[in-house]
């Protein structure tokens, strides 16, 4: 399968195809809205789901497996957020303390894009370790941290990083790691019918949500201009061949490799803009909500995730 | 029945900052309060019920005193920043004691 | 099977009695009660979900065998309405509005109705085409149009027309059917286990709402009266019979050919009334969402569709 | 196995560790919170779906066989109320209504911990009887009714009663139970996928949730003091106890009879706070949610299940 | 245009008085409420937004006379052992006969 | 700190309504609103939360002039056939200017 292959296979899955009907009917003015509490539903059933997935595997693996991998994401986690303030500085030609909350938000992860990026690689014929949803966790927080420590705002850095920590996100995704590490093969065969089987479909209609969101912020993009979609887009090419090349440093396997790639390509929209928002209330969220939703969350989704995948099998060989 | 008069004060902002908000009241003098969610436009644009953009919309019943007191910390710290609409209106209540 | 031991299998599905414990829980005073949002993704679920069931099936049918069902289906959409405006008129001997209001309704498509008739044709054994979603959208619109035409509520009609096909229902339906159309077999394996095997549950448990809507309705149909109760029996009746034999002319299956008559002989009470109500506000909602959902929709879930169902049977032999 | 491989294999259910996460979230402050109408719409899936459950077995017995379970069940209905009242009198010395209020809650039964109850008897190995569901009902209400007459709280006794018998949970079971009585093996058959295998996994997130309740009202019992908490759980072991003996009589199964235990070992907190709450206003509701939610529930599940079971195994021999 | 002065009536309770409240005011002379759903905190502790202790909103246009009779038997039947709030503020309405 | 005497205008309407509303006080001269879901009971019965029948209360913060031009706008077009009811109070904000 060469690359173009890949894409056109990716972008007909039904998740990637709902994120355009989501994006169509806002286009369309249709008055379909998902109720808030769909979205918050659905958002902690994929993070659970996914956690406790990963803690089931991880229960069969050593745990000494898990050192360089985790390794590999913490030095992620120090020059993603680096190298997007540095480009952020140079390129979009931000104030400072825009370029520390949009290097918070490219530094961390989105977990939809983690998401969508294991389905692929399931649906490629490979599999992930079991242990990628604690390296989201290991991945979401630095960047946080370096972002706010670039802006110098200390004041609120213990407050962000616990406020990131036990977010809702991290906290379900590794408190689901957790329960399924815990309770092991055995546990999954009670639940598998509602935390695995569903999953893909549950993802399809969230995705659909997502469409919308972004779409809505479409315009912010257009107002910001052709060099916030550059930087939206390149950013995650930077960030996604470093992690590419970390993950193979690591002895991640391919679907493994290729994972990592995303979430370090990937821009954080839960726990990164509400810390932000808190600690950098000068910056308008426009800016870095835009870049992270309406621009680099589809490219990941329809052209990144793949390309990391053509890469990856390159570089494995 | 006595009534007694008193001020409320009605505060709108972005959902983010509602524990902040919370904190900020009480420890201004604030005695208890309301919350319910909203959504709103103002002139920082629409703000949906989409999870990043939700609104609340806090109601307290306090004196006088401790009702300019918020205004002037929301004045200082919120107004410039943060998408936040705030009124004050008379109300009276029964069992005056309970709030001051 | 005679159509008594029809009716008998069609009462004892889970569906329509779960719509009966919801009247039950009504007439008792239970403080059940749905959350709205449940209501809401429920919907959701169950219009995306046979929408995309119906384009992976229409994914391998040609779409000339489209042709003529889709003539049929628009020809339904003009005479419905005209049919029903008549009776409306000259039975319940209402105003030239609320007899307008009516016909927007009865013109067009309850989708529920729909889904139980999908539900049922199978659980005798058949099939529908899987194009049917297609046909709902395709009856939708017009019913409305020419409802707010009757009523002479020209300021209103584009708005009118382009908030049904926008409008959640028609969309969701629509776009699921894109959806699955694009990804086709293999994007069906991946998501099977969330829109296709807990459907009828979901269907199940959305019934039991509308059991409870429809009971709370019914005071206002007591209040209209028998004549009200006649017209919401008798319309059906006659528009499912037109429908079964346009179904029989366009080469429909049987399966097919009763869940158009199902659809013909639904009343609208999602899209319609929202659209009346805005256009033809003089006319109280209590007339046509009473005739709609309190008497039409129940009188079709349990008998009206075995019925059709019957008949179907002779006519195709 | 012994009663400790049992705690062992209790405790490390997704169930129970979900439930444990919902308490950690809590106490690490985590933003992590159950958007309210997911909490009712899961409770309304798990019991309709367990009514539906056992009134599809009920459908394969004969009714004659539910006459001496039934018996046994009103009696543990009026005896436990009685002796929850008089130790709540004697041991925690407290007022008259104060006693009325917890005998009410203890005499009826928490739908959870019969779910949980359930669960683990399935996981070990054997199976309940399919009518344990309409023995809820019949405990659920006579504790609440004797414990407001116990308070002297005449005037709404009537209302109270009523309130129970057509409240949610109790309607939502009985009405399951119906509707998987009358359509059977059939009805099952569509419905399976949504209301049977995924059951376990819902109920795992239902936990988290009422973990985190149950968590937010440790504070509660903190300030009334150790003597509360001997008093929940002390009286589920009595009342376990007495339960087995029951079961034992009626000619239960050693499932259905552990199953019986934990529902008089339990202590409501949907129907029996609200009645309460209603009726005996001067009795500050912390004092009953607190003993019943966060101390017996909790108890139950961790310990209390495990322990009549071992005990269950004894006895049954 | 005649703007007619009236009463707005607000309580604020725990959710499980809803249907009784309803009836109170209608009792008392109310010609119609609306409601909404809140959570909040007062002399009694937080209320969240768990079954057993959400609140409402409940408001109400009425005559002068129906609000102060309504504050009587808030006063008499619910301040000693619910969590109620209630005040009242003076506002403005077009068809005034329709709430008295 | 200067406050500023504005008028808090709310309506109550059926949800249908909620984009029409909003429409029309913005073309009124309103610079702002806050919307939260209610329910409801007034002269056309009980407005549940179902779909069909739920009620939105839309609150916003304007001078007098555009107050009264809302209210004559919905005496007009509005009450005599939605179930729509609206009432006016007397607020004070900082930052008067921002409502005007
Ligand atoms: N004039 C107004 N009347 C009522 N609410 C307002 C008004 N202006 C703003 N708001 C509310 O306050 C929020 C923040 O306003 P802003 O800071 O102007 O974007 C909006 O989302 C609205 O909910
Ligand atoms: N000062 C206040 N201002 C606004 N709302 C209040 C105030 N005090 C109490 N409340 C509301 O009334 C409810 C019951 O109050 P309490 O009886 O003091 O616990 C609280 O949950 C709040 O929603
Ligand atoms: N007196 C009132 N006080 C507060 N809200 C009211 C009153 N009357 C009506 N409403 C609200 O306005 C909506 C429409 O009222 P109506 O047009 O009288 O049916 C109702 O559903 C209530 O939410
Ligand atoms: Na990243
Ligand atoms: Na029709
Ligand atoms: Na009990």
């Amino acid at each position: 399968m060469d690359a173009l292959e890949l894409i056109r296979l990716n972008l007909l899955s039904p998740m990637v195809l709902a994120f355009f009907l989501g994006v169509l009917a806002v286009l369309l003015k249709s008055d379909l809205s998902f109720p808030e509490p769909l979205y918050a539903a659905l958002s902690l059933y994929l993070l659970f789901a996914i956690g406790f997935k990963g803690g089931v595997e991880l229960s069969k693996t050593s745990l000494e497996a898990l050192l360089r991998p985790a390794l590999a994401t913490l030095l992620l986690g120090v020059l993603t957020p680096l190298l997007a303030y540095a480009l952020a500085r140079r390129f979009l030609r931000v104030r400072q303390e825009e370029a520390a909350a949009l290097a918070a938000h490219y530094g961390s992860v989105s977990a939809v894009t983690f998401l969508a990026a294991l389905a692929f690689v399931q649906a490629a014929g490979h599999r992930a370790e079991g242990f990628m949803p604690t390296l989201v966790a290991f991945l979401e927080v630095p960047g946080v941290v370096i972002g706010l420590l670039l802006a110098r705002a200390r004041g609120d850095l213990r407050e962000a990083v616990r406020e990131v920590l036990v977010g809702r996100s991290v906290f379900l995704m590794v408190g689901g790691l957790l329960v399924g590490f815990l309770s092991g093969e055995e546990g999954m065969a009670k639940v598998k019918a509602f935390f695995v089987d569903p999953f893909n479909g549950a993802l399809t209609l969230f995705l659909m949500e997502l469409g919308m969101v972004a779409a809505r912020r479409l315009q912010d993009v257009r107002r910001l201009g052709a060099r916030l979609f550059a930087f939206g887009t390149l950013v995650p090419l930077l960030h996604g061949g470093l992690g590419l090349l970390l993950g193979h440093w690591a002895g991640l396997s391919l679907g493994g490799g290729v994972v990592l790639a995303a979430m370090a390509a990937s821009a954080s929209y839960i726990a990164a803009p509400a810390a932000v928002r808190l600690a950098l209330p000068q910056v308008s969220p426009s800016l870095y909500i835009a870049a992270s939703l309406a621009v680099t969350f589809p490219f990941n989704l329809v052209l990144g995730i793949p390309l990391y995948y053509a890469l990856g099998r390159v570089l494995w060989g | 029945m006595e009534l007694v008069r008193l001020k409320l004060v009605t505060i709108v902002a972005e959902a983010v900052l509602e524990h902040r908000l919370v904190e900020e009241i009480k420890r201004l003098g604030a005695k208890g309060y309301t919350l319910v969610d909203a959504r709103g436009e103002g002139s920082r644009g629409l703000r949906t019920m989409d999870w990043e953009g939700k609104n609340i919309r806090l109601e307290t019943i306090v004196s006088e005193e401790v009702a300019l007191r918020i205004l002037a910390r929301l004045q200082e710290a919120y107004f410039p920043h943060y998408a936040v609409v705030a009124f004050v209106e008379n109300v009276e209540v029964v069992r005056g004691d309970k709030y001051v």
